[in-house]
């Protein structure tokens, strides 16, 4: 317990210190240090207690819970304050219903308050905290110098960096409170901690922009917030049966019916948070947000809550036609995400539209809930942390060094910056390539879907969905590779320290394709099994087939070697045009012009303008559904 | 109307075999009328030089001292011009293709033609006619 | 005759060129052709127009280096002609709507039909 | 290495016209139709130089042409022939004293088979490509022995350096 | 701004026969901007009118293009008698005339096999070529040439056609017109093939009237003009009806020469039922003196052989205004909205001679 | 050791198989439009003279990236017939195809980028489809594994008639027939030259001919599942299918990407899609 209490107060330690920290050096020292005693700690965690199973903890309870509601007051106060300054009255309502029900709820029900352990720990929590631990503080690393340089290049931004750095550290003991709290009073409160850690971020900046989308995220968030705490609510009023709010005792329920409410509740919470459509809006607009916060919150942990919960609540989803709607709400935000992910050129909305999508997809495993798709679920949660942070951070890198942020603009990135590009390259590979983490769960979760009653319409989802996956990574990667002649490299010079972080986590993105079946058979398996009695797992011959697909990726670039003596070089064809080597031709009305390569965006058929408005349609009435649906089956 | 509008040609082709002409198996189609290459009758050649002087591409020279008749295959368009202007008989139209070469050579032939005791010179004037 | 086809030819003056041309157009006449011819120190342009079957030649004469205002705003395809003019002949042809720039045509030679070899690159369409 | 001479049943044919009137240009067409079907010789109009190993030009060589003549010739990859077709790709024909015509193909690219004729006619087209397939397999003969001093040479500057 | 890709297009390019070149802008495959640029044939050929005598030239204009190389021939030849005021005989103004369709029919089967190959239809390709080949039969048989005939000069024709070739014509037309309506039919009956076709490339009837498009290009949009309707050669005799479509799309334009191959046909066989007797030419004396702009009706349209003479056997000037080159502008207008998939086809759709063209 | 000797003989088999399948097409090709054609053996010559050319490139990193293509072709067909998993064998494909359009985008050449894009049109129009005949497949056998699939005696053509039309609907693609051939054709006019292919010259593009064949055979092994229960009907299925490929190559137009990524989903959302509603209908009816 006290790994686990540490990994949740030392970040706030941490945070509180980098209040007073002033130069880059220091804070840089300060972060690096912590990052390395935070991921040591969870590392110690893993082997603590990974061959535990769950474990429970009766943490004081008391006067936790008592702050805990007094810091909630004190965030809706600071939601209303904030809401009269920028005059946004919606946050304000929203903050004030909630708080209105949770003190509600702490008045009324204070009896059936207690959870009889606040904290536990098992495998996937493990999972949850490596994410935060090793990857959530590498890109606490990484953003010092990244913020540094951020104010170099936006001398107009207000320099808040103590500011910055306390919300992170903030955010990351959040995120451990939430992954490791089995009290739901508690998950709430970290829960809206994270809202308002990310309300702060997207805000930074302090343009109008940034302002009105954060309100977004914010007044999205506290939806989710307020059905959240209406799930506590039901689940204290029918405390007997239901288990109230100790997380434990409501999943072992033995009524089922009368979980189903709650649990499509917090999904709902969970739909907001992990911005499933139609409420994928706010996570496009937090793109605006420091590239460090789009990797930290919007993609690799603080979305995550929101599928962790729908996976915790699994299995009081599965084979109900509620879990079942949920579910769809996934499916069709991953299939309409990764469609109008085609039509972006800004490599941080492809970024975005993927994670909304690769969320919608562990959604709708969790919302059919079957043991292989929980299973598949988790690897997903896995391999999209690693593979997403890194892409985040390398497009906030490249952005430094190519001063665009623009897909189109990082054509020839293996000249310019070829080390960048490489990693790169593993990144959007581990997205979607075949021997790579995602596409295995995907695989999985297809041979699972095969087995529930109308899993077909999933197969159908997935089917189309990893097809348009494939069209939009691939043409990424083929600007990334595309050899131009005469540009110049760009990779020197600029900030040393980041790369260190990339490399780590290009490493752990080879390191997690290559132990999955480790990972898989020491955290997921056990946990899978634990909850379902049955566990999947990947037969080995093929585990096996794709270590050899792995290891042919690795050695083959050694062909390198050999073509590069014999080849003649030739300029590209231009119709029997005279070449120039950066591909200018003489052209019509006697201007002199120059090829350009353009990937495809397809806005007219797969625009957002397309098909937004379907996509957030359908799915707001399959919430609408998962609710009529629970109400029926009670 | 129909997706397959094509299938009866196809099936037709498929059932009647290939019509393709197995050149050079078989030799090439000619008709009396073909133009293929112009050859000279050195023998009859009285190096009038009309058949230089009326082809559209200079492709034949004429020198009378020395007796020679050229023609630059290359050149020749075998429009048959110099043919139908002849007064004397001496070219005519063959109607085989020539082969390809691997060098560019101009033709060269000598006039054999010895003037006979009469000369009659007539004729050409009369055929010559835009001479001028 | 071997064909019996009416052929009119007007001379028209350089400043009158784009109003008659107007006439034509407003008269349901199609440009046919616009074609020049070097006479000897001069050019003579031919704006051949067609009607049903009625044959119409509006000729212009103008010395080298004479600007002639571009009839493409009246008969948009006529940058076609228009470009060769100046291309093969050298005579500038100002405002025309697509211009080549000289490109139209690329020859050897500039101006291979010009009386002056001399062009209007440096006057056309300032 | 090998000694099997693929090349001579494998030529794959790039055209270019160059300034012709057509009449050569439709009869190189007329070659891949099936009265003439020099698929037959394993012959394929690639339409790419990168591809192809015969270079069939038609018509005289204009200003413009010389340097797309020159950059296509110099895009295919060696062995490779050129294959002049018809009067005016070999001397400049009927337009050789045009203002805009430099002359045959051999002025801006060494020629290795001339094919006389104005229209040359599909047969004699074909007469040509065989005409080159030998000089083809000459050409790639010199190549591979070529390549072979080559990297001897090669090899012996790697173990000394 | 949305992403365009920059394309140089030719001028060497597999599915474009001659070399015409097109700086293609494109949104994804969707044509933003597309100017053509030309020059790659001109050779200057007007200009060997100074050169070459007046009834030599006749071989040079022949070789403008080897496609419409009659034609050519045929209008010049039209020119030159119309300023010497030469009447040509009967007979020979037939004898055009068949040719003249010959050329006609081998040209649009060309052509019909090009646009199917542009469409990336290789078997319709190799069957409108396998016509053709039938149309060049007939024209080799009759004047010794496949592709350029040779055989039109000033004053008449030099060759005849004998009465059993002609019979021999008359018996094999009814076979071919029943082979040609089959192609036909592929080509305006199959489904691939229209739903390439139609709908693209529209240009109206005012439109197209306006830019001054000719020939099939210009019928296809409804513009009834065809020079042929003039009466030169034996058109007048026989009579004539341009065939007109009205959609003004690429369907249009194809329909509007698939319909006159069937034309040309009749045509054919009513020039040969109505054949006079009599002599091949007359003979030609004197020098051109004057000036005269000849028309005729090419395959891609009306071509105008602008011929001038001052009294030498040199000509002064000849100026060659060619289908093509007045069909331009509806390329430029119809290019632009097009997928880059469609580049050929609309190009091809206005039947492109570049050789014509640059001359 | 079955599988190995699958593996095995599909390597060293399938070029010399697909090289004469090829022959065989184009010689039906050929016929069809009336003319004689090459000799059979003309695909090997060809890919025989490829290897005897000069190795020329726009970088040297399109070789890389087309031998890793043909590597992981070769790879998943001999999965196929090792009898491995279909999804992963299908994964495995995609990873293929996405190295030749990686080889394609490296050389940063115009027609080789619009090439690519088309192929990743292509890619996007026929994995639906792909996906579904393997879960028809499985619906049918309740495996996913080809060597139980193979060893059915469930005639899976009378439960997957759709699924298998479908099939054949993006085989088209996958053939680079007509009138599918968007991003590179076997025919030599295309509006993209050689698209995909543009720039890979020598024994680069025989190593993409070479692919194509190993591809080509596993491709029709897929079409076999279908009519695995009877060994000699299967053979035959085949032979009816590839030869109404090539009748469907020389009867159509080749059409715009628009239709063919259509077609690709329509096929698999129909006649897939529809196929897989009703079979599982009748499942759970029948369970």
């Amino acid at each position: 317990m006290q790994t686990l209490l540490f990994l949740i107060l030392f970040p706030i330690l941490v945070a509180c210190l980098l209040l007073f920290v002033k130069r880059t050096t220091l804070r840089y020292a300060v972060v690096a240090l912590s990052a390395l005693v935070i991921g040591g700690a969870s590392i110690y965690l893993l082997m603590q207690y990974a061959l535990e199973g769950a474990v429970y903890f009766a943490a004081p309870s008391e006067a936790a819970s008592l702050a805990m509601v007094a810091i909630e007051m004190g965030l809706a106060l600071f939601i209303v304050y904030m809401g009269a300054k920028f005059k946004n009255y919606l946050a304000i309502v929203l903050a004030v219903v909630q708080a209105a029900l949770v003190v509600y709820l702490e008045t009324t029900f204070s009896g059936n308050l207690h959870a009889v352990n606040n904290l536990f720990i098992d495998q996937f929590s493990i999972i949850m905290a490596l994410i935060i631990g090793i990857i959530g503080s590498l890109i606490a690393v990484y953003a010092v110098r990244y913020m540094e340089t951020y104010h170099r290049h936006h001398p107009e931004v207000r320099d808040r960096q103590t500011m910055f750095f306390f919300v992170t550290f903030a955010f990351l003991a959040a995120m451990f409170g939430l992954v490791f709290s089995n009290n739901l009073m508690w998950v709430f409160f970290f829960w809206e901690i994270t809202t308002i850690t990310s309300f702060l971020l997207i805000g930074y900046s302090e343009t109008e922009e940034a302002t009105k989308n954060a309100f977004l995220a914010l007044v999205m968030n506290l939806l989710g917030g307020v059905a959240f705490v209406v799930a506590l609510i039901f689940l204290a009023a029918t405390e007997p049966v239901s288990g109230g709010i100790d997380l434990a005792r409501v999943l072992a329920s033995g009524d089922a019916a009368i979980i189903l409410i709650p649990a499509a509740l917090i999904g709902f919470a969970g739909i907001t948070k992990a911005a499933l459509m139609p409420f994928s809006s706010w996570l496009l607009g937090a793109m605006v947000a420091p590239t460090p916060v789009s990797a930290l919150l919007h993609s690799s942990t603080m979305v995550k809550a929101g599928v962790y919960i729908l996976v915790r609540f699994s299995p009081v989803f599965a084979g109900t036609f509620t879990g079942f709607s949920i579910g769809l709400v996934g499916g069709v935000t991953f299939v309409v995400a990764s469609a109008i992910a085609i039509s972006q050129s800004n490599a941080k909305l492809v970024l975005a539209y993927s994670t909304i999508a690769n969320l919608g997809l562990i959604a709708a495993c969790a919302g059919v809930g079957n043991y292989m798709l929980v299973w598949a679920a988790i690897l997903l949660i896995v391999f999209h942390a690693v593979a997403k942070s890194l892409l985040f951070l390398g497009t906030g890198a490249i952005e430094h060094r190519v001063g665009s942020r623009d897909i189109e603009d990082m054509e020839g990135l293996i000249v310019r910056m070829p080390k960048m590009a490489v990693m790169m390259f593993i990144g959007i590979a581990g997205m979607f390539l075949a021997p790579f983490g995602m596409l295995i769960s995907k695989w999985a979760a297809i041979e699972a879907f095969v087995q529930v009653p109308f899993g077909l319409v999933f197969i159908a989802i997935l089917a189309y969905g990893s097809a348009v996956t494939v069209f939009f990574w691939a043409k990424w990667m083929g600007k990334l590779v595309a050899v131009t002649r005469e540009t110049e490299r760009v990779e020197k010079g600029f900030f040393e320290e980041p790369w260190a972080p990339l490399y780590i986590i290009t490493g752990l993105v080879i390191a997690t394709v290559l132990l999955f079946p480790v990972i898989s058979s020491t955290l997921i398996e056990p946990y899978v099994l634990a909850i379902y009695g049955v566990t999947a797992r990947l037969a080995q011959a093929n585990v096996g087939i794709m270590l050899l697909m792995i290891a042919l990726l690795l050695i083959l670039p050694v062909s390198f070697l050999l073509f590069r003596r014999s080849a003649k070089h030739l300029p590209a064809y231009m119709g029997g045009r005279p070449a120039t080597p950066d591909l200018h031709f003489a052209g019509s009305l006697g201007l002199t012009r120059e090829v350009q390569t353009r990937n495809y965006y397809l806005t007219e058929y797969f625009g957002e303008a397309k098909l937004f408005l379907p996509g957030a349609v359908v799915c707001t009435i399959l919430i609408l559904a998962s609710w009529v649906l629970a109400g029926v089956a009670l | 109307m129909g997706i397959f509008q094509m299938t009866k040609t196809v099936l037709r082709n498929l059932a009647g075999g290939p019509v393709t002409r197995q050149y050079p198996a078989v030799p090439a189609r000619t008709c009396p009328l073909t133009r293929g290459h112009v050859t000279i009758d050195p023998a009859t050649c009285r190096s009038c030089g009309l058949c230089s002087r009326r082809c559209p591409c200079e492709a034949i020279r004429i020198e009378k001292e020395e007796k020679v008749w050229e023609i630059d295959r290359m050149r020749c368009i075998a429009c048959g011009d110099c043919v139908e202007g002849c007064p004397f008989g001496s070219l005519t139209m063959e109607q085989e293709y020539l082969p390809p070469v691997v060098e560019h050579v101009v033709e060269r032939h000598t006039i054999t033609y010895v003037k006979p005791e009469k000369p009659e010179k007539k004729p050409k004037e009369e055929s010559a006619g835009e001479s001028a | 005759m071997t064909v019996n086809e009416e052929q009119t030819t007007i001379s028209v003056a350089l400043e009158d060129l784009v109003r008659e041309v107007e006439g034509l157009h407003a008269g349901g006449y199609r440009l046919v052709q616009i074609g020049c011819t070097d006479i000897g120190g001069a050019y003579e342009v031919n704006y051949s127009f067609d009607k049903d079957y009625q044959f119409k030649n509006l000729r212009l004469t103008v010395g080298p280096e004479t600007e002639v205002p571009s009839v493409s705003g009246i008969y948009w395809g006529a940058f076609v002609y228009e470009n060769e003019m100046h291309d093969l002949f050298g005579i500038p042809v100002t405002g025309i709507n697509i211009d080549f720039k000289g490109t139209f045509i690329k020859t050897a030679e500039k101006y291979p039909f010009s009386v002056t070899r001399l062009g209007g690159d440096r006057c056309r369409n300032a | 290495m090998s000694t099997m001479a693929f090349l001579k049943r494998s030529p794959w044919i790039l055209h270019y016209d160059a300034s012709s009137c057509n009449g050569c240009d439709i009869e190189v067409l007329a070659c891949l139709t099936p009265l003439y079907d020099v698929e037959r010789f394993g012959i394929i109009n690639t339409g790419n130089p990168k591809h192809a190993d015969i270079l069939l030009i038609t018509g005289g060589i204009n200003e413009l042409n010389k340097a797309v003549v020159r950059n296509l010739y110099e895009q295919m990859p060696e062995p490779k022939v050129v294959v002049a077709i018809g009067a005016c790709a070999a001397t400049g024909g009927i337009f050789r004293e045009c203002y805009n015509i430099t002359g045959g193909v051999d002025k801006v690219i060494p020629v290795d088979v001339y094919v006389p004729g104005c229209a040359a006619r599909p047969e004699q087209i074909i007469d040509g490509v065989v005409t080159a397939l030998g000089i083809l397999e000459e050409k790639r003969m010199k190549m591979s022995g070529a390549a072979q001093t080559k990297e001897e040479t090669r090899h012996a500057v790697g173990e000394s350096t | 701004m949305p992403e365009r890709i920059v394309v140089p297009f030719g001028p060497q390019h597999p599915v474009l026969p001659e070399p015409i070149h097109v700086d293609l802008v494109l949104e994804d495959e969707k044509v933003v901007e597309a100017i053509p640029s030309i020059g790659y044939i001109h050779r200057g050929l007007e200009q060997l009118v100074q050169k070459r005598e007046y009834t030599e030239y006749v071989y040079v204009a022949e070789r403008i293009c080897g496609i419409c190389s009659f034609m050519h021939a045929l209008c010049y030849s039209q020119g030159v008698e119309q300023i010497m005021g030469i009447e040509v005989p009967d007979r020979a103004k037939y004898l055009r005339t068949i040719w003249s369709e010959c050329s006609r029919l081998h040209s649009h089967l060309l052509w019909l096999g090009l646009f199917a190959d542009g469409m990336g239809f290789e078997n319709l390709f190799m069957r409108s070529w396998q016509l053709r080949e039938s149309v060049l039969d007939v024209l080799e048989d009759t004047t010794g040439g496949r592709v350029i005939q040779g055989t039109c000069k000033v004053g008449g024709v030099r060759r005849d056609i004998g009465q059993e070739k002609l019979d021999e014509m008359h018996h094999t037309l009814d076979p071919f017109e029943q082979q040609c309506r089959d192609l036909g039919d592929v080509f305006l009956n199959d489904e691939t093939v229209k739903y390439r076709l139609q709908g693209l490339g529209v240009i109206g009837k005012d439109e197209a009237y306006a830019l001054g498009a000719v020939g099939p290009t210009a019928r296809g949009s409804g513009v009834p003009v065809d020079i042929r309707e003039t009466g030169y050669a034996a058109y007048g005799d026989l009579g004539f009806k341009p065939v007109v479509e009205t959609a003004g799309d690429c369907y249009a334009r194809c329909a509007v020469r698939v319909k006159e191959v069937y034309a040309s046909i009749d045509l054919i066989r009513r020039a040969i039922d109505g054949m006079p007797e009599g002599p091949l030419d007359v003979k030609v004396k004197g020098t051109p003196d004057g000036e005269y702009f000849s028309r005729v009706e090419q395959p891609r349209g009306e071509v105008i052989h602008y011929l001038r003479g001052d009294g030498t056997k040199h000509l002064a000037r000849a100026r060659i205004r060619t289908p093509t080159l007045a069909n331009i502008p509806m390329l430029v207008k119809m290019l632009p909205g097009a997928q880059l998939a469609d580049v050929p086809v609309v190009v091809l759709s206005i039947d492109p001679c570049i050789s014509c063209t640059e001359r | 050791m079955n599988w190995l000797i699958g593996a095995v003989l599909f390597l060293i088999l399938a070029p010399v198989a697909g090289g004469l399948i090829a022959g065989i097409d184009r010689k039906i090709t050929a016929r069809m439009q009336g003319r004689v054609g090459p000799p059979l053996l003309q695909p090997f010559y060809d890919v025989g003279k490829l290897f005897e050319k000069e190795n020329v490139v726009v970088t040297t990193a399109q070789n890389f990236y087309v031998l890793v293509y043909l590597i992981f072709i070769a790879l998943s067909g001999a999965l196929f017939f090792a009898g491995g998993d279909l999804l992963l064998i299908v994964f495995a494909f995609t990873l293929a195809h996405v190295f030749l359009v990686l080889g394609a985008y490296a050389v940063h050449s115009p027609y080789s980028h619009i090439g690519a894009e088309r192929e990743l049109i292509q890619l996007m129009a026929y994995e639906p489809m792909v996906i579904l005949a393997a879960v028809g497949l499985y619906m049918v056998t309740n495996s996913f594994y080809v060597a139980d699939i193979a060893a059915t005696t469930v005639p899976a053509i009378l439960y997957l008639p759709g699924v298998f039309l479908g099939f054949a609907t993006i085989l088209t693609i996958k053939l680079r027939k007509s009138p599918f051939d968007i991003s590179t054709s076997h025919h030599a006019h295309q509006e993209i030259v050689k698209g995909i292919t543009t720039e890979f010259s020598g024994s680069t593009l025989a190593q993409v001919e070479i692919a194509h064949w190993y591809e080509n055979v596993f491709l029709l092994g897929f079409v076999y599942l279908f009519f695995s229960w009877n060994p000699v009907i299967g053979v035959v299925a085949v032979a009816i299918t590839y030869a109404a490929e090539i009748f469907i190559d020389n009867v159509t137009a080749r059409v715009r990407w628009q239709a063919a990524l259509k077609s690709g989903w329509l096929a698999a959302g129909i006649l897939g899609l529809g196929n897989l509603a009703i079979l599982s209908y009748m499942m759970l009816g029948g369970a």
